[in-house]
């Protein structure tokens, strides 16, 4: 075993868990004050290891060996893809956030500290080709995500998101847990290679049991139906940059690891598993689309629309293919740029006094008050609603593409149908902002201006999510294909 | 065209003019979007005139491949010309149309007509049945906005009904396309016309297109979405929404259900048939009684469409070629009579029929025109609509007579409710003193309707202009048709000719020459 | 001689005794907080006894994992108890329903 | 230049450059251009008619321009003239320049005199577009024409509600006809594969044998195509279950009624039926139709003629019996004896309307007979006029030596039909003469109210109003039709009067415009009979192929027995003695014939109650339906089940949604248990 | 056979405590039940000769978990009498979806037919040393192979750890016990006191 080559691979967990330590020093001794510090250098590490991650990347074509430490973790396109994309929103994510809590006198180092760590367990979890691996990363990922649910610990929203979060998560664990000992036992191996290995042919109930329970376990993780049910309660609970979080980060890792898991580890059994991820994207496209309407939350309706738009994500993923995982990836950056899009054009709707402006009745009219921020709205929605020629089309495209060609048309045509229904609430957005006029008092709330930041991280993604994102898809789709290849060529 | 991208470069004048109108005030906005649309009018002209009639199928062809089987692919033949012809034409009046009638957030408003014509146009010429998609699809947008934010009282319920029953209807299209493209192996839509797809499963793909497009067209009982939408929406938006948007079913008909799944069209001609049979009736007997101008207006349009669809649907080249001058004129007639509510909804700001009355007495300039279109809409010979009226029905009676039968009531309800309408807005007392205070047209609205008029006439006159550059291509898919050309009920069967005419008188005097008539 | 089939019975039942302590209770957090400590439990005694079985050091290396995340699970756990309740001024599950709909 | 071009596209040329204009010019220019027009038109029209009559001309055709070519279905603009087309000619240019001479007294006093005008010679346009149609299509171009045209004019004073009614009434019911020759055309189309009237009048005849599908049934191709089309001609010559609209046509002015509603459109129908005679002569079944349509119309319009007061509407159920005349003869061959009557009618029935109209002009704009009266001395010309045209109408003649234009046209119709034989043309030979009799009952009907007797005109409303008296209500039950009240008064009003029923008002004759064309007409009214009989009837060269010229019926025609030849002239003067009963001698017969004969008078009265029916079984239900399909269907169905229907399924998944949301960590934990026993489940099974 | 013993005395007791911790009607109670499973878990693990995990289940969990759990309970000042162990009203449906997972579990597993059960086979790269005691051969394991792993769950702690006092921590406000010697000796009495004559009848105001 070449240590070298490990630390070498694991460069980008490695370099951010040593940033994430010297920070949390730094905020020992700098207390509150150097809030703004950690979070500049913790924008700084992240963007190290997406350079550090990029690069190697960049030669791993030429990389002969990409697993390490004795095929525990690996680093391949996919793994890449998947960490690219993860710091990229961790990095938006963190760059929107301290306005929120410093307007409400919280925030502090911490905060930057445990998204780091929560980074490094999300690599860790993309990298993992081992259940052990997995668990660690999941978990060091979900403990500290929970600590971000409930960071503004006087908002008693928060708090309960938080302890909303950590009895599921921990229940989910729980069934992912059994589940790797169940696979454990009857495949004889922790690591991916040696599951797959050992589950071909026909396959006994109990590893298939066991298979089920770590599809139920990452089922909870990736927000799909019916482990879906913290997710609404959550994210309205969690404070919006933490939602903005969770939407985003998290939730591409987890539909990474599923990825990894189904279409590696399991891939042998497709007809196994199949079956319960179309299900659960069919469950999720509706039951998310149902959520949505008849909410007054913003926050709540985002949250659904996750929910939402992790089956579309799922359907990539039934097909069992590489063109589905490649669509899938696909749909997950669009995703990434959408939903973190619209949750941080939530946290720019702000009156003076930093209350968030967190209803329909809120936005009445917003377009007369402030036509940009509306139009970004506009363009984010339709692109959720994945409507031509916003690009949220083309991610909507590639999956039901892939789902064609896997033969699943009967999926795609009541997934796209019932896309249908979530048009319904997109278009509300569009609707109040547009064509309401703002409704009594709270036509004379004004909209606070927004900083520079939010307003970078809006534009770039709604720019990404105009039609001149479709400029990008070559690249876009080159990339997804390969990392989707790497996923299926596992050593 | 000496490699000029002459279709890319219509489609680009209206997506800039209407990102410039986002940022600039009222004025300006009015004027850039005039300039853009007489601009891209302009471009229209030159297009219709390079077009080789007898030429290559497909002109105008431009292609850059862009990515995963996806390419931006333009190109035009006859067909296609029309309907771009018929957008570019109508949307300068659109504009002219909205002048004085929208004074607020002016910018937005023109901006979405001109990508409304944008993608209109990118509909007509889309060669890569994805990207037709996206141009079909992404008009919802616009379209949404144009009725939510400038439309009427109930322009919600309107505009939500508009997009979702729309967008229902369209998904179902992209998974069958995803499925032929993948079949096929080409995403050219030139390709996709030749190809054969197994009967059994062009039974599917007929179905998914058809829901797009029977929604589209509307065909009933998927029509409930127009006249709300119609009534709700500002004038231009009306225009545009009958005139073109409505085409865009039809079109979609004749370049894809028809010549892709022929096998499935014919199989299916006794739906459309019925359905087309069903609307003509019931349509024409709720305009009757409509109180609503633009409700009457919309329900004839579903009327009109549902003679598109029998027309389409008969396999013929009379019934295809009538189709088409049909969509053509209801393109023209439907538009200008929508401007005509316009001109009068401008200056009363009603459009409950019983509050005019009269209106030849103060505005006869106006009645005239609205007469002009009125009888128009009713086919009367000499206009369009009796050329399209005509050739489709006489497609139709040659599949079945029973259809031609009930389609041909339409003419006499058109004529009653239309009639009808007429005759109380511009005929009558004066009812009103606000409505008989009414100015006759102005200068403005005179440009509106003067050339629209012209070219009815013109259509009712000398179709040939229409008529011949589509002729190859109707030719072409009638030709791709005859293979599943369901029989006519007509069966002629020759019989041994009766030795004498009817009034022959063997007997008398003279009979010898009686059965020769009067040569 | 005891097979492995009678640990993983006994961890079978310790897991579902687990899930049932989540759902069925509803006066306090704290109970649930155990009961998740319960599947962990059922599911180390899975791990071990088919790192047994299958004379695999592995699965009691994965245990030793669950312990320590275990540990970290009860304490952030807790601490999330804690604010809670200092807000609140209740752990009773039922009262855990501000956020829904 | 070709002068069928002139004649044609002049009319057109007036009526856009007085019409668009409408009142920015002083209405002297626009009836100046269009009466120069149209009497240009005319005398271009009579050489050609005058050729064909010495067997000069010969039929050609004149192209135009293309319109429309469909695949195999092709019609272009072309202008044809043969033999029938000629005779049409000259009565549509004659009829049309002498109707527009009479306007210019006629309606003097409207302000909308551009727009009559325009709309006069538009219509001029449509109709000999139509009669020199080549083509099926064209023809229906110049039937819709010459439809839009009447729509427009019975709709001229389109402040009366009565007026937009009758215009909206007579578009629609012609455009159930057109239904029907629509459907011919298609049919013919499709059998013949052309829409040209020489290539189906040369194939017809082959075409005999053949049997078609149509609506599900098997029939003959012949009876098929005509029967349809022979539904336009009934649409358009307001034959009976069609004829509704031509009484209430009469809203329009009277020399609209005279022009369109007697001389010309109506009889469009039996022009086609000529024009296509040889496609007839292949159709028995169909031809039998057509005889016995028109021997029916032609005694239900002469019975309600018998009842009705208002002048004009009694004039125009006379024009419908007429029609009904001319039908039966098309139906038994005699086609040409058919065009003999369309033109002699021609003559008489626009005399007897612009008389009419001139009677109308002098009694203040009262229709109604019975406030008519001893009109004979105020207005001696237009009596005279009115004489002649009533001679003409009802046949005066002398058998063996010649009477007035009707005599010689009405005759030779009859004897066709008795001559033909058939039950069907028996049939029609009984009906034609009791009708003969009827006609001239109803005829000297209205000579005797309106020009004989004591004047009754004080009870008229309208003469009341233009002496300045008081109202008084009309009779009740028979409200007088009024033509435009707004029109200005060009009478003096003296002071009371002392003659009693006159109420001081004293009619003046019509203006030497109005007179002129009553003179011209009055002259054809009493030679065009005898002047051109013998080509007519007798002469298969003058038709020169243009119609079925059926010579063994012509001579059968002559060869019939004597009291059939006097069968008509009997009947007319059994007519006359009634009428001279029943309002000279004795006036108190009719109320007391009203009463004896109480349902049959009313049955004739109202008109058979088509209207009624049609009323209860067309009009309300259309409206009903309308309303049920609107807000019953459309409302209440589709858009309850469809797009609201999925908007509530989808609202009450929301609120279940939003129900199992219900905030419980238990609940949340009790959904995700049931969803790994699910999946656990379903893989197990 | 005493293993046999050994091993259903255990289990008995781990699946009675363990029902009892849901069940307790007291929390503390709770908590002992647990610690009463997590010993005869230990004994358990014993039985299947993994003395590390067993002796590190006792230290970990008895010591460290069960006694965090014990001092958060009695923390929390709870009013026991109204923490009753009430169940939701849907108790029969959960008692029967878990009695159903039970059932299909073990059936699933093929634990019912003793001795039967398909385990699948180990790669053997993590097999214990031959002749090298169990926390040996763990460590061995521990400090090479799953190194990584190791620091990463060091990680895991560490946030464990953070968030804790991220969230419990509070600063207290304003006399937080800090002595400020310069303002106690500044303090004067004329400042601290002040001399009010208040007339008959009326209160002072403070």
């Amino acid at each position: 075993m070449d240590f070298g080559l490990s630390f070498y691979l694991a460069g980008a967990e490695i370099g951010l868990a040593a940033a994430a330590l010297l920070l949390l020093l730094v905020t020992a001794w700098g207390g509150q004050r150097a809030a703004r510090l950690v979070t500049i250098i913790s924008v700084a590490a992240l963007v190290g290891a997406t350079a550090f991650t990029a690069a190697v990347m960049n030669n791993g074509a030429g990389l002969a060996q990409t697993e390490a430490f004795f095929g525990l973790y690996r680093l391949d396109t996919f793994a890449g893809f998947a960490k690219l994309l993860i710091y990229v929103s961790t990095i938006a994510c963190l760059i929107v956030t301290p306005r929120y809590f410093e307007r409400r006198g919280i925030y502090r180092g911490e905060y930057a500290v445990l998204m780091l760590f929560n980074a490094v367990g999300m690599g860790m979890m993309v990298s993992a080709v081992d259940l052990m691996t997995l668990y660690i990363g999941l978990e060091l990922s979900s403990l500290s995500s929970y600590v971000l649910a409930s960071f503004a610990r006087n908002d008693m929203r928060s708090a309960e998101a938080g302890l909303k979060y950590f009895v599921l998560g921990a229940l989910a664990s729980g069934i992912l847990l059994y589940g790797m000992s169940l696979v454990y036992g009857f495949t004889g191996n922790t690591s991916y290679a040696g599951i797959r290995a050992a589950l071909t042919g026909e396959l006994g109930t109990g590893a298939l049991f066991g298979v089920v329970f770590v599809l139920a376990g990452l089922a909870f993780k990736v927000s799909a139906v019916p482990f879906h049910m913290w997710t609404p309660d959550v994210y309205e609970g969690a404070p919006t940059p933490v939602t903005t979080f969770f939407a985003s980060a998290p939730k591409i890792a987890a539909v990474a690891v599923l990825a990894r898991m189904t279409l590696y580890a399991f891939g042998e059994q497709l007809f196994g598993w199949q079956q319960i991820v179309v299900f659960a994207a069919l469950a999720s496209i509706v039951v998310g689309a149902l959520g949505a309407i008849g909410q007054e939350s913003l926050k709540r309706v985002l949250a659904y629309s996750s929910i939402n738009n992790v089956g579309f994500l799922l359907i990539g993923l039934a097909t069992g293919t590489p063109a589905g995982a490649s669509a899938m990836l696909t749909y997950l950056v669009i995703y990434a740029a959408m939903t973190i899009g619209s949750f941080v054009a939530l946290l720019m709707l702000t009156d003076d006094d930093g209350v968030p402006l967190s209803t329909f009745a809120d936005i009445a009219g917003l377009a007369g008050t402030k036509p940009a921020l509306a139009w970004c709205i506009l363009l984010l929605m339709f692109s959720l609603a994945g409507i031509p020629p916003l690009f949220g089309f083309w991610a909507k495209f590639v999956v039901f593409q892939a789902a064609v060609q896997a033969d699943l048309v009967a999926l795609a045509a009541i997934g796209i149908a019932a896309s249908v229904i979530g048009a319904f609430y997109y278009i509300k957005f569009v609707k109040v902002m547009f064509f309401d006029a703002p409704a009594g008092a709270e036509a004379t709330r004004h909209v606070a201006r927004s900083p520079a930041a939010h307003w970078a991280v809006l534009v770039i993604a709604t720019l990404f999510i105009s039609p001149l994102g479709f400029l990008l898809t070559p690249w876009l789709g080159a990339w997804s294909n390969q990392a989707a290849v790497s996923l299926f060529t596992l050593a | 065209m000496g490699g000029l991208p002459i279709l890319s470069l219509m489609l680009l004048v209206p997506l800039i003019a209407g990102i410039a109108c986002l940022l600039v005030d009222a004025r300006p906005a009015r004027l850039i979007a005039l300039g853009a649309t007489l601009i891209n009018l302009l471009l229209g002209i030159v297009l219709w005139l390079n077009f080789d009639i007898g030429g290559a199928q497909w002109q105008f062809q431009e292609y850059a491949p862009l990515f995963a089987g996806f390419s931006w692919a333009l190109g035009v033949d006859g067909i296609a010309l029309m309907l771009i012809m018929l957008s570019v034409f109508l949307m300068p009046f659109c504009i002219l149309a909205s002048w004085e009638a929208i004074r607020t957030r002016v910018g937005e408003y023109m901006a979405a007509f001109l990508f409304m014509e944008a993608l209109m146009i990118g509909v007509f010429a889309a060669q890569d049945i994805f990207l037709f998609y996206i141009f079909f699809e992404a008009g919802l947008i616009p379209m949404y906005l144009i009725i939510g934010v400038w439309g009427g009282d109930d322009r919600i319920y309107a505009s939500y009904k508009f997009f979702l029953y729309t967008l229902l209807g369209s998904v179902l299209m992209l998974i069958a396309m995803l499925w032929m493209v993948n079949v096929a192996g080409t995403s050219s839509i030139p390709a996709l016309m030749e190809y054969d797809f197994a009967p059994a499963a062009q039974t599917w793909l007929w179905l998914a297109f058809f829901a797009s497009f029977a929604v589209k067209m509307p065909m009933w009982p998927v029509h409930t979405w127009l006249p709300d939408a119609h009534v709700q929406a500002p004038t231009a938006g009306s225009v545009i929404l009958a005139g073109v948007l409505l085409k865009m079913g039809g079109y979609g008909f004749i370049r894809f259900s028809l010549p892709m799944f022929p096998e499935a069209s014919a199989q299916f001609t006794w739906l459309i048939l019925g359905l087309s049979m069903a609307a003509i009736v019931i349509t024409s007997l709720i305009a009757l009684v409509q109180h609503d101008m633009k409700k009457l207006i919309a329900y004839s349009s579903v009327a009109h469409m549902a003679i598109v669809t029998a027309g389409l649907f008969a396999f013929n080249v009379q019934g295809l070629e009538g189709a088409m001058v049909m969509m053509l004129s209801h393109g023209l007639v439907s538009g200008a009579l929508f401007l005509c509510v316009g001109v009068i909804y401008d200056r009363l700001h009603t459009r409950e029929i019983a509050r005019y009355g009269g209106l030849a007495i103060n505005m006869p300039a106006y009645a005239l025109f609205f007469l002009l279109f009125t009888m128009a809409s009713i086919g009367l010979p000499g206009t369009s609509g009796f050329v399209a009226e005509f050739l489709s029905l006489a497609g139709v009676y040659q599949v079945s007579s029973w259809a031609a039968l009930v389609l041909t009531t339409g003419i006499i309800l058109a004529a009653g409710y239309m009639l009808y309408l007429y005759a109380r807005v511009a005929y009558g007392e004066q009812r009103n003193a606000d409505a008989a205070a009414m100015r006759d047209l102005n200068a403005r609205e005179w440009v509106l309707l003067a050339p629209i008029a012209a070219a009815v006439l013109w259509m009712g006159v000398y179709p040939e202009s229409f008529l011949a550059p589509m002729r190859q291509d109707i030719a072409m898919l009638e030709a791709r048709l005859a293979r599943a050309a369901p029989a006519g009920d007509a069966n002629l069967v020759m019989g041994a000719p009766r030795a004498q005419s009817a009034n022959a008188m063997a007997t008398l005097p003279g009979a010898e020459h009686a059965g020769e008539g009067a040569h | 001689m005891i097979g492995v089939e009678h640990y993983i019975i006994v961890g079978t039942i310790l897991f579902v005794l687990g899930v049932l302590g989540i759902f069925l209770n509803r006066k306090n957090v704290i109970v649930i907080l155990m009961a998740i400590e319960l599947i962990l439990l059922a599911v180390n005694i899975n791990l071990v006894a088919f790192s047994a079985f299958l004379n695999d050091l592995a699965g009691q290396i994965f245990a030793m994992f669950v312990l320590t995340v275990a540990a970290a699970e009860a304490a952030i756990g807790l601490a999330i108890l804690v604010i809670y309740f200092r807000g609140r001024g209740t752990i009773a599950v039922d009262d855990v329903d501000r956020l829904k709909g | 230049m070709q002068p069928i071009l002139l004649i044609v596209f002049l009319p057109l040329l007036a009526a856009l450059v007085a019409g668009l204009p409408n009142k920015h010019l002083p209405s002297v220019f626009a009836k100046s251009v269009t009466t120069g027009a149209l009497i240009l038109s005319c005398v271009l029209s009579w050489p050609i008619f005058l050729g064909f009559l010495n067997g000069t001309a010969q039929p050609s055709v004149v192209p135009v321009a293309q319109w429309v070519q469909s695949g195999t279905l092709t019609f272009d603009w072309a202008l044809r003239v043969d033999t029938l087309t000629a005779v049409m000619l000259v009565v549509i240019t004659t009829v049309s320049a002498l109707v527009h001479i009479y306007s210019w007294g006629y309606m003097a006093e409207d302000p909308d005199q551009p727009r009559f005008f325009a709309y006069l010679s538009l219509f001029t346009f449509a109709m000999l577009m139509l009669v020199t149609a080549d083509n099926l299509v064209q023809m229906f171009f110049g039937w819709e024409g010459v439809g839009l045209a009447s729509y427009l004019l019975i709709g001229f004073w389109f402040r009366k509600p009565s007026a937009n009614a009758a215009a909206i009434k007579a578009f629609v019911v012609n455009r159930v006809g057109d239904l029907g020759f629509m459907l011919g055309i298609f049919g013919t189309y499709l059998v013949f594969g052309t829409t040209s009237l020489t290539e189906i009048n040369a194939a017809a005849a082959g075409m005999s044998g053949a049997t078609i599908g149509f609506l599900g049934m098997r029939l003959q191709t012949m009876d098929v195509l005509c029967i349809l089309l022979f539904i336009g001609a009934m649409g358009k010559s307001a034959q009976l279950g069609l004829h509704t609209w031509l009484p209430d046509a009469m809203e329009g002015p009277t020399p609209v009624s005279a022009l369109i509603h007697a001389a010309t459109m109506v009889t469009a129908g039996v022009f086609m039926v000529c024009r296509l005679s040889p496609m007839f002569e292949a159709a028995p079944v169909a031809l039998a139709l057509v005889t016995f349509i028109g021997a029916a119309t032609c005694l239900f319009a002469a019975t309600v003629g018998m009842t009705q007061w208002d002048i004009k509407r009694v004039i125009a159920y006379s024009t419908c019996s007429q029609l009904g005349y001319m039908f039966f003869a098309a139906g038994v061959g005699a086609y040409g004896v058919a065009m003999f009557h369309l033109f002699t009618h021609a003559f008489f029935k626009a005399l007897l309307f612009l008389g009419a109209g001139s009677v109308i002009h002098a009694m203040h704009h009262e229709q109604d007979m019975r406030y008519y009266g001893a009109l004979r001395r105020h207005i001696p010309l237009t009596f005279w006029a009115m004489l002649f045209g009533t001679l003409a109408i009802t046949g005066v003649g002398i058998y063996g030596i010649g009477g007035f234009a009707g005599f010689h046209s009405k005759d030779a119709i009859l004897e066709a039909a008795f001559a033909r034989g058939t039950d069907m043309a028996t049939f029609a030979f009984w009906t034609g003469t009791l009708v003969a009799l009827l006609t001239s009952f109803y005829s000297w009907r209205l000579m005797f109210l309106t020009f004989w007797g004591r004047p009754r005109w004080s009870e008229s409303e309208h003469i009341q109003h233009a002496v300045g008296h008081g109202h008084h209500s009309p009779e009740e039950g028979n409200p007088p039709r009024q033509e435009s009240a707004d029109m200005g008064s060009p009478h003096d009003v003296p002071g009371p009067d002392q003659h009693e029923g006159t109420a001081g008002y004293h009619p003046h004759e019509s203006p030497v415009s109005m007179l002129v064309p009553l003179g011209v007409l009055t002259l054809g009214a009493i030679a065009a009979g005898f002047a051109f009989a013998p080509q007519f009837i007798d002469g298969a060269r003058f038709w020169n192929g243009s119609i079925y010229y059926n010579e063994a019926l012509i001579h059968a025609l002559h060869a019939v027995p004597l009291p059939v030849k006097l069968a008509a002239t009997i009947a007319m003067v059994l007519g006359l003695a009634f009428a001279w009963f029943a309002y000279i001698r004795d006036t108190s017969i009719p109320a007391k014939t009203a009463e004896q004969m109480g349902p049959i008078y009313r049955l004739f009265y109202n008109k058979w109650y088509f209207d009624d029916l049609y009323r209860a079984i067309f009009v309300r239900p259309a409206f009903w339906l309308g309303r049920q399909l609107w807000q019953r269907g459309d409302v209440g169905i589709i858009d309850r089940f469809g797009p609201n229907g999925a908007a509530w399924a989808v609202q009450q998944g929301s609120f279940a949604a939003k129900k199992l949301q219900n905030g419980y960590l238990y609940s949340y934990a009790l959904v995700m248990l049931l969803g790994l026993v699910g999946a656990v489940t379903w893989v197990l099974v | 056979m005493i293993q046999a013993i050994a091993f259903y005395l255990f289990a008995t007791i781990v699946i009675t405590s363990a029902v009892m911790v849901i069940m307790a009607r007291n929390p503390v109670h709770s908590v002992l039940w647990l610690i009463l499973a997590f010993f005869n878990a230990a004994g358990l693990m014993v039985l299947v000769g993994a003395e590390f995990i067993a002796v590190l289940l006792v230290i970990v969990y008895v010591g460290a978990v069960a006694v965090l759990f014990l001092f958060v309970v009695m923390m929390l000042d709870i009013d026991f009498a109204e923490l009753r162990s009430g169940f939701i009203k849907n108790f029969p449906l959960g008692i029967a979806i878990a009695l159903v997972l039970l059932a299909e579990l073990i059936l699933g597993i093929g634990a019912w037919q003793a001795g039967a059960i398909d385990l699948g086979t180990a790669g053997g790269a993590t097999a214990p040393v031959a002749g090298v005691s169990n926390i040996t051969a763990l460590g061995i394991l521990l400090y090479s192979r799953y190194l990584f792993l190791f620091e990463a769950a060091g990680l895991v702690l560490l946030v464990a750890m953070i968030g804790a006092i991220v969230l419990t921590h509070r600063k207290r406000e304003g006399s937080s016990g800090r002595q400020d010697i310069a303002r106690q000796i500044a303090r004067r009495p004329e400042d601290a006191t002040i001399m009010r004559q208040p007339a008959t009848g009326e209160g002072v105001e403070l």
